[in-house]
């Protein structure tokens, strides 16, 4: 493993105060327990927060600032925060309009953000983000995984919650965003968590995992390497499959997100959206919306997500709205 | 049992944790994210630092305090159910004074009914429950048929590494390998691994006592 | 080599495609000659256009936009562009302010604008970056290489070309930045050009590359791999001492950029910046702006660089301007 | 020398850059950007794609328009170098009708003179001129003793791989190795070797012709 680190031990914590040094306009980093606030505490409205494991940068703490968080909780690399966290940050931000929870569906997230919301004395709801079509939600399964579509949850939700909406109404945005995106990821290379210290998963140069999330766990499938073309165009499979199981229209204005997952040049990443962007073209719908880079990733990995999700009026106005975070800004 | 007791039994836990990193580590790198030996060691360590503040304590309370710091420390899925395992026996063993060996077996019991509830999960889903549930039966059966300490602490070791075994060739269900459909198949879940690792170390430390 | 790509010859052309069509409402592409333009043809202001090699994306495409490039030409990966493009690209965004080249220095950058610039009928002039401090600055040498302060460059003097600021202002500006902006680079890995299939250099998991530029090139020294705080201590030393070589004030404001070379996660160059931001700190700057993230990268390579730019109320004030283009956004 | 020689030429060149592509590759990996053999053989096969282009052009302007072709195709530092070569030697050719030898050797002067003019180099810095300054001098020298070509192309062969080989203890104080220092010490310049090869293509045709 080489990585710019100190000591595993203390990363996470150097690291998020340099992000808040560097943000310093934006931002505050608490610790013990830790998290990340906005400096300018928000006033009646609901107060959003998220939170996850760290290693998928510029998620959560990217996102805080105005028309997005209010706060985010880092966990250690790939671990979801403990309640403690979620509870000092609800105490940090809340401003009389209950709290929203914002969860990647992992059981730990989950957990940990429940027992939180038990402890919690003032209203609170929580949205969990299930995105990931790779995994194929029964009942037999905890369901899908929450990835890159928590970013357009966060951004919107952020948005309204701005407006002064109530906690019911952000839930239900939140709910109906999540609902209407599909996701999905390829690795090229493994990742390597740093008190681990070695690849999460050994790869050879001739095959690519297919399905994977944001933590370095294998992909649905292991498959052989081929050309860019090829692969995105059984991701969109996947993507167009998911949007017709869920029943929803194969037609009208999408958000097109290609996400890379850490290692991944800009120059694949906009090659793989311009095969996407054709691919989804021809079936029918129309890239209204788009956005590539590095916005939800898996801390080294080369590979990367796309991401699906069906606009209308109400989601465009808020994906469109000003957002000023470390991570994400426009209008601002 | 008293919290000397279990200070004793923790650092027994801490010392087979850091003995079966390798074995830990590399079953959830394989089906899982690679995190959780790194999350018992945070959790073990966590507890050593408090040995002092608990020695005073009752062991009930000294089982809270120690299910609410790996709440705070562990994260990831296995803290709130670790977590919530030990503030259940914390709960029911405050209701009795000086507990006899039934009373331990049925404060187990609860704790694995806690990570149940918690993790809204059963046996044969892959998990550290398919050690847990097995252990906790066959505890509960053997303490009430009054067998000895170390009767018991032999048999339940075995059913803990059956308990782990089972999980070889199941489809996981819950928790992070369940995105892995059956690629999870062929491989031991990482909770389970622990969980057997635990029991396994106090298991000894019983079998190991002079009397 | 294993990377998201059709044919190495058609990479290029695909991502290009690919960055444009996603950012469709800011820029356009040409081809044969190959040039990205602005979607709205400014007016009345000096044309500023840049360029260089492929495999430091965003730069300089993602750079295109207002206040900041008028044009960008995108040469093969690592291979300066060609004059023809300069001259196309020259030709449809000219503006009757004059056209401004910013040229990284580098004997084939050079070389091709150069004798663009002969060709070119209109009033012109270029700046030429080189803040590179790694690379000993002597009468034998071509000079240092231009690097991340190329970045700073092309705003301020993008923001200045955007209100009317003449030709020779603009090249004055610019290269005022360019003497008061130093940098250095530390690789970790190697990168892999695409159409050569493997790294550009080997290097083992206990060596680091000290004194890299943003082309595989290897550094000025290999060096053995050492914790974070001691490689940032020795890069900021060196800027430091740059600063002083070229007798400069080692005190007041400054920007400080902790970029990456395109595979290094966000959790590192966080923690790069607050051991850079401390130590700047001691030695009496004061960090007023910060950046952190890829700005101008080596294809994969995973490694970073530290820029360190001594700001003035001018500089400070055209950082701070508005820009909307793919690769830096603020205040639009 | 008329425009069916330099497409044939050309050829040779090509077939020789694509022989050698390990060799310079490497090179431009060791202590450049590793891109010169593509650099040169997407400028070999433009040069391809226009020889019915060629064909009817006097050699001067086949020269010139080779030039024109490589400035847009090449990039990088060596393609404005080697346009500004070409372009230099259609120059000097064009006040002549049918070209002696002594005129392409003055011609080739020219065009090494270019090349230092456009890179603001001399010999000794680390550059393909190590090889074409020599041949250059060379060649006007033994076109001047009126020596046949034959004789000529062998001892320019050797020539160009003494320069080639003069390059490996230099510090480069040009091109993209200056950044190294040193460290450039002990490796062959990258273009220095396509010169080379590229004057042994040539000359191996002159060789190789019957008469
Ligand atoms: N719902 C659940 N019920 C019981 N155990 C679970 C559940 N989800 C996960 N686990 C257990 O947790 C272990 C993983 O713990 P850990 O790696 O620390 O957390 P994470 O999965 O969040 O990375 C699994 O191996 C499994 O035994
Ligand atoms: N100023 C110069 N004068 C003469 N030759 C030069 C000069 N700069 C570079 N070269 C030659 O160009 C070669 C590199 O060409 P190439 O790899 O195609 O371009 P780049 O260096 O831009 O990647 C060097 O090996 C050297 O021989
Ligand atoms: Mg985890
Ligand atoms: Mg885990
Ligand atoms: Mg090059
Ligand atoms: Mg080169």
């Amino acid at each position: 493993m080489k990585k710019f680190l100190n000591n595993v031990d203390h990363m996470l914590a150097e690291s998020l105060t340099g992000f808040a040094t560097a943000h310093a306009n934006l931002v505050e980093v608490q610790f013990e327990p830790t998290f990340v606030k906005r400096k300018q505490k928000a006033q009646n409205k609901v107060a959003v927060i998220s939170g996850g494991g760290s290693g998928h940068e510029p998620l959560h703490a990217g996102y805080v600032g105005k028309g997005m968080l209010d706060a985010a909780c880092p966990g250690q690399v790939f671990t979801s925060p403990t309640p403690d966290q979620m509870l000092a940050a609800a105490e940090a931000v809340h401003a009389d309009k209950g709290v929203l929870f914002i969860v990647k569906n992992y059981a730990g997230d989950v957990m940990n953000f429940e027992m939180a919301a038990e402890m919690l004395s003032f209203e609170h709801a929580t949205i969990y983000t299930s995105d990931d079509c790779a995994v194929v939600n029964s009942t037999y399964t905890t369901g899908r995984r929450g990835v890159a579509g928590t970013v357009i949850v966060e951004k919107c939700v952020g948005s309204l919650a701005e407006t002064g909406a109530n906690l019911e109404a952000c839930k239900v945005l939140g709910e109906k965003i999540n609902l209407r995106t599909s996701s999905i990821g390829a690795a090229l290379t493994s990742c390597t968590v740093p008190a681990a210290g070695r690849p999460t998963f050994d790869i050879s140069d001739s095959d690519i995992e297919m399905g994977v999330g944001i933590h370095g766990e294998p992909g649905r499938r292991r498959e052989a390497m081929r050309e860019a073309d090829a692969i995105v165009n059984d991701m969109v499979a996947a993507i167009v499959h998911d949007i017709e199981a869920k029943q929803l229209p194969l037609k009208g204005e999408i958000l097109l997100l290609v996400n890379g997952l850490g290692a991944t040049p800009l120059m694949e990443l906009y090659l793989i959206y311009n095969t996407a962007a054709k691919l989804l073209k021809e079936k029918g719908f129309t890239v209204a919306r788009s956005l590539v880079g590095n916005y939800i990733t898996a801390i080294d990995m080369a590979g990367a997500s796309i991401s699906v999700c069906l606009l209308d009026d109400e989601i465009k106005q808020h994906w469109d709205s000003p957002v000023h975070t470390a991570g994400l800004r426009w209008g601002a | 049992m008293n919290s000397d007791t279990i200070n004793h039994m923790a650092a027994a836990i801490r010392a087979a944790i850091l003995a079966h990193e390798a074995d830990i580590e590399s079953l959830d790198r394989e089906i899982g994210d690679g995190d959780h030996y790194i999350n018992m060691k945070r959790g073990c360590e966590a507890i050593a630092t408090i040995s002092a503040e608990l020695a005073p304590l009752s062991a009930a309370d000294a089982l809270n305090k120690i299910g609410m710091k790996l709440l705070s420390t562990i994260g990831g899925a296995s803290g709130p159910l670790f977590a919530s395992f030990f503030m259940s026996m914390g709960k029911i063993l405050k209701t009795t004074e000086t507990a006899t060996i039934q009373d331990i077996a049925l404060a187990f019991e609860s704790g694995v009914q806690a990570i149940m509830q918690r993790g809204k999960a059963q046996a044969g889903e892959k998990t550290m429950l398919d050690v847990l549930i097995p252990v906790a039966d066959t505890f509960k059966q053997l303490a009430g048929q009054d067998k000895p300490a170390k009767e018991i602490a032999t048999i339940l070791k075995t059913v803990a590494s059956e308990g782990l075994e089972s999980t070889r060739n199941l489809l996981a269900t819950k928790g992070r390998a369940s995105g892995l459909g059956e690629r999870a198949i062929g491989h031991l879940d990482a909770g389970a691994k622990s969980c057997e690792v635990m029991i396994h170390a106090v298991c000894d430390q019983i079998l190991a006592k002079a009397h």
